[in-house]
């Protein structure tokens, strides 16, 4: 197969976007079939080159060891695979879901473009193309978020700042790579993240989970949930930041660090994914809207990623990977589907919600099968994920991580029990009008996203021995045996046992919450709102108190506001005043001694006079 | 014929005002101007044939007797007659038109044909009492020049300065006295061969000290400058050329350079104490040149200031510092001429001299805002023009000699006499034009002509530096340099 | 034509035209016109064609002898090539956008006089291989933007012009006293003898005096922000594109290209250049008028320039030198947004501004498209460049500077995206159509420019790479 | 010799108050008295040449001059008092004179080659033999003081004519 053809991913979706942006808004038809069409293509090129497996581009861009590099092997073609996949599903659900969108001209554009440049940055095998791809997507994410509406550009200028802010972090980082190995090819790095290259390991992941939306650069994804369209939240935060975002970590844990298990590193990671878990997941569980609701789970469902991948340990880092593709799967499926719901209803208020599975019941079916996937329902393929991870967690020794992810579990199920409980199920609320189930390219991608969900559950074996194993098989020790199949869906162990038992608490919790609440699903989660100090902390974070960028804007405001008073304006000051001042003040003080009196300029001279002649016999004599 | 130079301008000083009764603006104009031209024309072709062979000393015989009348021509005189033939005639030029509402021009004239034939002698003269005396002939001519306009202000003007040059002349007049009185000759060559073989260190350095004096004075160094900033504004504005752009410079200047150079020699006292001198004045000068609002008297602080310079570059007495000083003389003479004469044009279409009063000049007046502009921004040592070119030198001659602070504060002073000159070119001409100016109009044809000239002088000599200072300012600056090091030795 | 033929045009053409353009003017005003666009159109193609001998990687060198040292020596070299490219072109620009912009103005004659004999004088200090001569060129410059700035003749704008004139030749002059004391060293101007010459410290310091005015370096930048009361061409083209880089090419001739300078200046002009870059960085978050909110923003961008060229390795300097590329289409696109913007609305301040997307929506999306060309999103050029600045920085060890550096991106990202969002979205304030076409496509080529020359980088970094291997002859 | 200490005191006095007198034409005619009694003194002192030089340049034709010109025109607006000028120039001059004297006692000792006085009779002979260009430069000056006169009183006539 010829080199070449790597383009193709690349130039494909990148030519569509242009077409996309330039015909006029009327020609709808054309558009949506040619998205469609062109989306499809994409799918089989990945099928494809999944395939073909190994395939390499190398064209001299550059000098200074900067090529235009591509690289396919098998890591990049699965998630290859994976972008056009979701790319086809959303372009499909777009076609009814923004066709009345006054910017669907630009919608279409950014979404073929981002695809375009993830595929880029996925098969970059050259840092500097990897970090045009990378960064290149803020300007989708950007131009996408902003066709929310008026009030999304706030929200945008946020993801955008946010996300280029890991960009530089990951430059830092590359930069110092690049000095470190002297190579910028990703294929010849490896190195042990000690000394320098440790702050460029921490760097490179700052990057790496600042685009999968890890605590604590997450916080424009819920705040996108209200203002950004629904499908570009099933697209980029939901699907494609995932798969880059924990491509590129697994790449950089696997292939061009060293990671090893019970490191710092590894520990630096595992705590962020920890703490993600837990945090947004109790975020998730007070939100009274479905999307927000939906947006801090897949903040917190990168926790698990993270958390497995920073183990060090196979089993937990195949669980990372497989709970990414799990993620992007059913978070889509939860996305589509409350955008079906607000498609109908015209809302995603928990509270306005109620009793639709009767009206919509593929909507229905599908959310709940990606909802139960989400909280690790065996057998579904999040189950199957998580136990792998939880495997990998307490294989490392430090078991309180997988505590964390256990109380995250819990959570999870009671938050989407709530979710679930007060959308489709529960009394008809008065709130909304009779609806009917939406039109099929809505409901199908729902549908093909639930079948993957079970599919992927209770076949396991597919992707696992498929997709994720070789990912795994060089980093082993030659001939070790990889199996991760093993316990997959077995529930006769302790692990198992104990996520089981999560799973039975949090229904506890949901049901002790609803009979408290008067029998209203949305307030379900309210004990656990009230609680004593916990109550203070959701205010704090409902006011924004814990958000990087609130405070980080503060603080360069206030930077720059020290930077302009204390620097700026004095040496503007200085120029302007002082400067001038001292040359008035002088040119006064010589101008009052002329006072037009002969006498006093005669006696200048005869000072003049006397002074040289002093000088003069002092020097000669 | 050296005795030309002086003798034209006198003689036909002495002819215009018989003239002046039968036409009392045209010939005038035409005979005075075809002299500067005469002379012009004169230092530049047959000067240079003259001290071909090197200087020259030469006798007149008067109806067929020797008599004593000693002249000499080197390349620093021929130099400095080229500056003083090239100014008088722009300033020439421009009175056509400017003196017309002065009246008596036939006078006007002569008077100022003897300026230049006082300050030619200066530049010929061999010995010390004609220094003395060539002095007092240009200053003479000078008192009543300033005083022309006859009102208050310039006889006020002219008086004071009358008063001070009396007493710079009275220095000069009792140096000269003393050094007869201790070698009992006049002539430079002399003078100076007597001083080496006299044990007189003391009174020769005393001689020196009132030579620094008086023409220290006459060439306005702080803090002899008193009279200046009071009689150039005065005058009329090609006088006030002519007094910026060259009295100062052949009397004060020259004389001092001339003196020290072939007289007694350049030690490093005396280097040190014209440093100083200049350095003072350079900085001094242009601070209180910021503060003024009329815009001659600005312009006549900035004399000040580039003398400065000037002494500054030749005090250091390198070769490279005497070509600077000598070169930044030239264009300053050039540039200030041009200055004052079109700051004439100002105040003859405005009435004013006061900067805060113009505005937009250039609007109505565009020959001479540019002209004016170029003026400026040669002195201020902008490049490409003339002025750039002598700083540099003067500043690379400081570096070389590794005068660091004096480079410095040079460099410093330049930028303050930007700042004044921006402060001219904002206050009168560049920016939106005054309701009251709207009807002004451009000056007549000779003065902007005039203007024109030493404009296209100034870009010219910018432009074409290298053959200026090749051809001109190298033998007059090698001149001083031989002297330099004919009597260093002696000094200490 | 040969070589020393082009070379010799490229600098005269434009400053003996230009002194005929008020001759022209007299004659009638549309022929002025067509001859300074004539002149600037020659003045861009001319080193056009030097590119097949810059590529080559030669050295050619034109040299007349004068007196004292001060030789007219000009030098056709990679670098010079590059530099007279990027500023002719843009300069071209500017000449065929003014003609639309300023038709109505008065002293049009000075106006197109000024600024050929700027873009003259820039080819002559861009060829100059003498110091004097770059000296001269350099405030031939400062003269033309002086006239420029107080183009509209307010007594407050010519006072603005002043303080720039006078701040620049402030450190012009302290930089000819550095000069000269490398001449005391060398006894020499001429840069093609002087090449690996060790300078001293001192020297150093005063040539940045100069350097630092020119290219508005905290701390001589004030008069950049205070210069925006030119006319927008002029600030946007000129300022922002040519003028500020003269330092900074100055700098890569002068301290990389010819000598080297003691190792604490390598270490302390980084920790400048960044520290320039932040500060006017910050002042540029808590700016309200339009234009010194560019110009800040330039004088930041200035101080990455700085950064890639002081760090002295290649990846530093061909970032640097395509910066100088990049932030010129990027910078003139903003600032001629900004123009239309003011023009249409008659106020500075972007608090008064808003909603103006939908009344000049192409306006709106070449400003975010140069926006993202200036902090440095790909696929926009502005990327390459701050990347490979940020990439030398780090691989000189300058870890911490990298990382300011970085940090002042974010600000970059923070204060241009909250003009933008002031400016174009929200409520609209002032609504005002997009006015005429011209302008309109010239913002729209720049921004359309600033992309292509990000996706098509390869093409202008040949050029620049063999510029950066002629400049850092160390290496070889 | 009394008389000549009583002249040169005279001049002394005629000086200062030339220098501080602010009434221009106070101090013009002391100005013209202290050049009259400086040509006093070199007639006593046997130099008549410069005796009437001085009398006839300085004192006669350009002080007078000045005097008359002054008198003629309206006074323009006072000049400010320096009471700083009254007692620095005082100061200087006394210093100066101090300095002087100092000085001219060195003066007469260091001397040595000092050159007998020329007789009255010779002195034109010399004067025009030997110095023939200082004699062309003395009529200059009287020339130039002549066409000052006639340049300064002009606008009289003119008024006159008018």
């Amino acid at each position: 197969m010829s080199p070449n053809l790597l383009l193709a991913p690349i130039l494909l979706p990148a030519a569509l976007a242009v077409f996309f942006f330039l015909v006029p808004k009327r020609v709808r038809l054309v558009r949506e079939i040619l998205s469609v069409a062109g989306s499809l293509v994409l799918l089989y090129l990945a099928f494809a080159l999944f395939e073909v497996k190994t395939l390499g581009l190398k064209i001299a861009w550059l000098g200074m060891g900067i090529d235009f590099d591509l690289r396919l092997f098998h890591f990049s073609s699965f998630i290859l695979l994976g972008l056009a996949g979701f790319l086809f599903l959303i372009s499909l659900y777009s076609t009814v879901k923004m066709k009345d969108n006054p910017r669907v001209r630009e919608y279409y554009a950014y979404v073929f473009l981002s695809a375009a440049l993830a595929n880029g940055a996925v098969l970059s095998n050259n840092f500097v193309p990897l970090v045009f791809f990378w960064e290149g997507l803020l300007l989708t994410l950007y131009g996408l978020i902003t066709i929310g509406g008026k009030e999304a550009n706030r929200t945008a200028v946020k993801a955008f700042i946010i996300s280029g802010f890991c960009d530089f972090a990951m430059i830092l980082g590359i930069g110092l790579l690049w000095s470190i190995t002297g190579t910028l090819t990703l294929s010849e790095i490896s190195v042990k993240p000690e000394g320098l290259a440790a702050a460029s390991f921490i760097l490179m992941m700052i990057g790496a989970i600042g685009k999968a939306g890890a605590m604590p650069f997450h916080t424009w994804i819920p705040d996108a949930a209200i203002d950004a369209p629904v499908t570009f939240m099933a697209f980029m935060p939901a699907a494609f930041e995932k798969l880059l975002g924990i491509y590129l970590l697994a790449r950089i844990t696997l292939d061009l660090f060293q990671l090893e298990a019970r490191t710092t590193m590894s520990i630096v990671l595992m705590s962020i994914g920890a703490l993600t878990i837990v945090l947004a997941v109790l975020m998730a569980l007070i939100q009274k809207d479905l999307k927000k609701l939906l947006s801090f789970h897949a903040v917190s469902q990168v926790g698990y990623m993270i958390l497995g991948i920073g183990t060090g340990i196979p089993i937990g880092i195949a669980g990372g990977i497989f709970h990414m593709i799990n993620h992007a799967m059913y978070k889509c499926g939860l996305f589509l589907s409350a955008g079906s719901v607000e498609h109908r209803a015209g809302t995603t208020e928990l509270k306005k919600l109620g009793g639709l599975a009767r009206e919509m019941p593929l909507t229905a079916a599908g959310f709940t099968v990606c909802a139960l996937a989400i909280s690790g329902v065996w057998p579904l393929n999040g189950f199957v994920s998580k136990e792998m991870v939880f495997r990998g967690a307490l294989e490392t020794g430090y078991k309180v991580f997988a505590v964390a992810a256990w109380v995250g579990a819990i959570f999870t199920f009671a938050s989407f029990l709530k979710a679930g409980h007060s959308v489709f199920f529960g009394a008809r609320s008065q709130d909304v009008p009779k609806v009917k189930e939406s039109p099929s390219p809505l409901v199908i991608p729902i549908l093909i996203l639930a079948l993957l969900c079970i599919t992927f559950g209770v076949y396991n074996k597919l992707p696992l021995n498929e997709f994720i194993q070789p990912i795994l098989a060089g980093h082993v020790e030659a001939g070790a045996h990889l199996d991760f199949t093993a316990h997959a869906l077995s529930l006769l162990n302790p692990v198992a046992g104990i996520s089981i038992l999560c799973l039975i608490i949090a229904l506890g919790l949901h049901l002790h919450g609803w009979n408290r609440a008067g029998k209203k699903a949305f307030l379900a989660s309210e004990p656990i709102h009230n609680l004593p100090v916990l109550h203070n902390l959701y205010n704090l974070s409902e006011a924004r108190f814990f958000d990087l960028y609130e405070q980080g804007v503060k603080f360069l405001i206030g930077l720059s506001t020290v930077l302009s008073r204390a620097v700026d304006r004095p040496i503007d000051y200085f120029f302007e005043k002082v400067v001038t001042a001292v040359g008035v003040k002088l040119t006064s003080l010589f101008q009052k001694a002329h006072n037009g009196q002969y006498a006093n300029y005669l006696a200048w001279c005869l000072a003049g006079l006397l002074a040289i002649v002093g000088i003069v016999s002092l020097v000669v004599k | 014929m050296v005795f030309l130079f002086v003798a034209v301008p006198l003689v036909v000083a002495g002819v215009l005002p018989l003239l002046g009764k039968l036409s009392k603006r045209v010939l005038p104009d035409i005979l005075s101007n075809l002299t500067f031209l005469f002379l012009l024309v004169y230092a530049a072709t047959a000067g240079r044939q003259i001290i071909a062979g090197g200087p020259v000393s030469q006798q007149i015989l008067w109806f067929g007797e020797p008599v004593q009348i000693l002249l000499g021509l080197d390349g620093l005189a021929l130099f400095m007659l080229m500056a003083i033939a090239l100014v008088s005639l722009c300033a020439g030029i421009f009175s056509i038109d400017y003196m017309e509402h002065y009246g008596a021009k036939a006078n006007y004239y002569a008077l100022f044909l003897i300026m230049v034939a006082g300050m030619n002698g200066l530049v010929l003269a061999k010995d010390l009492f004609q220094v003395y005396l060539f002095l007092e002939v240009a200053a003479v001519a000078s008192y009543a020049l300033v005083a022309y306009g006859l009102g208050y202000e310039e006889l006020e003007a002219a008086f004071k300065y009358l008063l001070l040059s009396v007493v710079a002349s009275a220095f000069v007049l009792i140096g000269v006295t003393v050094l007869f009185g201790l070698t009992g000759s006049l002539g430079f060559e002399a003078v100076g061969r007597g001083l080496q073989e006299l044990p007189a260190g003391p009174m020769a350095a005393l001689c020196a000290a009132l030579f620094v004096a008086g023409f220290g004075l006459k060439a306005a160094l702080i803090p002899f400058h008193a009279w200046l900033p009071d009689a150039h504004p005065s005058a009329p504005a090609p006088i006030s050329a002519m007094l910026s752009g060259l009295l100062i410079k052949v009397s004060g200047i020259y004389a001092l350079t001339r003196i020290f150079f072939s007289v007694f020699g350049l030690t490093s006292l005396l280097s040190n104490l014209l440093m100083g001198l200049g350095v003072i004045s350079a900085v001094v000068a242009a601070l209180l040149a910021l503060g003024q609002k009329d815009i001659k008297r600005m312009l006549a602080y900035s004399s000040i200031s580039q003398v400065g310079y000037i002494v500054l570059g030749i005090g250091l007495g390198t070769p490279l510092g005497i070509l600077g000083g000598l070169f930044h003389l030239f264009n300053h003479a050039l540039a200030k001429g041009l200055l004052f004469l079109t700051s004439g044009s100002v105040q003859m279409a405005t009435g004013t001299r006061n900067l805060d009063e113009m505005g937009g000049l250039a609007k109505r007046m565009p020959w001479t805002a540019a002209t004016n502009l170029v003026g400026s921004l040669s002195i201020a040592g902008v490049p490409p023009l003339g002025g750039f070119w002598s700083k540099l030198v003067i500043i690379m001659a400081l570096v070389q000699a590794g005068r660091w602070p004096y480079a410095v504060i040079a460099v410093l002073a330049s930028v303050l006499t930007l700042w004044y000159y921006l402060l001219i070119q904002r206050k009168a001409f560049f920016g939106k034009i005054e309701e009251r100016w709207k009807d002004i109009r451009e000056a007549p044809f000779w003065m902007t002509a005039a203007t024109v000239i030493l404009a296209l002088l100034c870009i010219g000599v910018g432009i074409f530096f290298a053959a200026v200072l090749k051809s001109w300012v190298q033998p007059a600056a090698d001149v001083l340099a031989q002297g330099v090091t004919a009597v260093i030795p002696r000094g200490r | 034509m040969s070589i020393e033929t082009i070379t010799l045009l490229t600098v005269f053409l434009p400053i003996i035209g230009s002194l005929t353009i008020p001759a022209a003017g007299l004659l009638s005003k549309p022929l002025r016109s067509l001859w300074s666009v004539l002149l600037a159109a020659a003045t861009a193609i001319l080193p056009l064609t030097l590119i097949p001998f810059a590529l080559t990687g030669g050295e050619l060198v034109i040299r007349k002898d004068l007196f004292l040292g001060l030789d007219f020596i000009l030098v056709v070299d990679p670098l010079s090539v590059f530099m007279a490219i990027v500023s002719s072109a843009v300069g071209c620009m500017i000449v065929i956008y003014s003609i639309g912009y300023i038709h109505h103005d008065e002293n049009q004659n000075e106006y197109y006089l000024m600024v050929l004999l700027f873009i003259g004088s820039m080819m002559g200090l861009v060829f100059s291989a003498n110091l004097v001569f770059m000296y001269l060129f350099w405030e031939i410059i400062a003269i033309c933007c002086w006239r420029l700035i107080g183009f509209y003749r307010l007594r407050d704008f010519v006072r603005k012009a002043d303080k720039a004139f006078l701040v620049t030749f402030f450190g012009a002059v302290v930089m000819l006293l550095g000069f000269i004391q490398i001449y005391g060293q060398t006894h020499s101007f001429d840069l093609t003898q002087m090449r690996g010459t060790l300078i001293p410290g001192s020297a150093v310091l005063l040539i940045l005096f100069g350097l630092f005015s020119k290219s508005a370096t905290v701390p001589l930048h004030t008069w950049l922000p205070d210069a925006g009361v030119a006319p927008t061409t002029v600030t946007a083209l000129l300022h922002a594109a040519v003028l500020v880089k003269i330092g900074v090419y100055a700098y890569a001739r002068l301290f990389l290209a010819t000598f080297q300078i003691p190792p604490l200046w390598q270490q302390i002009i980084p920790i400048m250049a960044v520290v320039s870059s932040l500060v006017a960085a910050g002042a540029a978050a808590v700016e309200n008028d339009f234009k010194r909110l560019l110009a800040y923003s330039t004088i930041s961008q200035i101080g990455y320039i700085f950064l890639g060229f002081a760090v002295a390795n290649e990846a530093g300097i061909s970032g640097s030198l395509r910066f100088i590329l990049m932030h010129g289409l990027a910078k003139a696109g903003l600032f001629l947004c900004a123009g239309i913007v003011i023009h249409a609305t008659h106020t500075k301040d972007i608090r008064e501004m808003g909603g103006l997307i939908k009344t000049m929506p192409l306006t709106a999306v070449s400003f975010l498209f140069c926006a993202f060309s200036v902090i440095g999103i790909p696929p926009f050029g502005g990327f390459f460049s701050k990347f490979l600045v940020i990439m030398g920085t780090v691989k000189a060890g300058q870890v911490w500077l990298a990382a300011v550096a970085l940090f002042t991106a974010v600000l970059t990202m923070y204060y241009l995206l909250k003009a933008f969002s002031l400016v174009f979205l929200g409520e609209a304030k002032k609504p005002a159509p997009e006015k005429t076409v011209s302008m309109v496509t010239v913002v729209t080529v720049l921004a359309v420019a600033s992309i292509l020359a990000g996706i098509f980088v390869a093409y202008p970094m040949k050029l620049v790479n063999i510029a950066t291997t002629q400049i850092s002859w160390w290496y070889r | 010799m009394s008389v000549q200490i009583l002249l040169l005191i005279g001049l002394v006095l005629f000086s200062v108050a030339a220098v501080l007198l602010k009434d221009l034409i106070k101090a013009a005619i002391c100005l013209a008295a202290a050049s009259l009694v400086l040509g006093i003194l070199f007639f006593r002192m046997g130099a008549p040449y410069a005796g009437a030089f001085e009398i006839s340049v300085v004192a006669g034709l350009i002080t007078v001059l000045f005097m008359l010109t002054i008198a003629l025109t309206k006074t323009g607006g006072d000049v400010a008092e320096s009471k700083l000028a009254r007692v620095a120039f005082p100061l200087f001059f006394i210093l100066f004179l101090a300095v002087d004297v100092i000085v001219t006692k060195n003066l007469v000792q260091k001397i040595v080659a000092l050159p007998a006085a020329p007789e009255a009779g010779a002195f034109g002979e010399v004067l025009w033999k030997q110095r023939t260009l200082d004699l062309v430069g003395q009529v200059c000056i009287i020339f130039a003081g002549v066409l000052a006169v006639l340049a300064l009183f002009r606008k009289r006539s003119k008024d006159n004519d008018d």
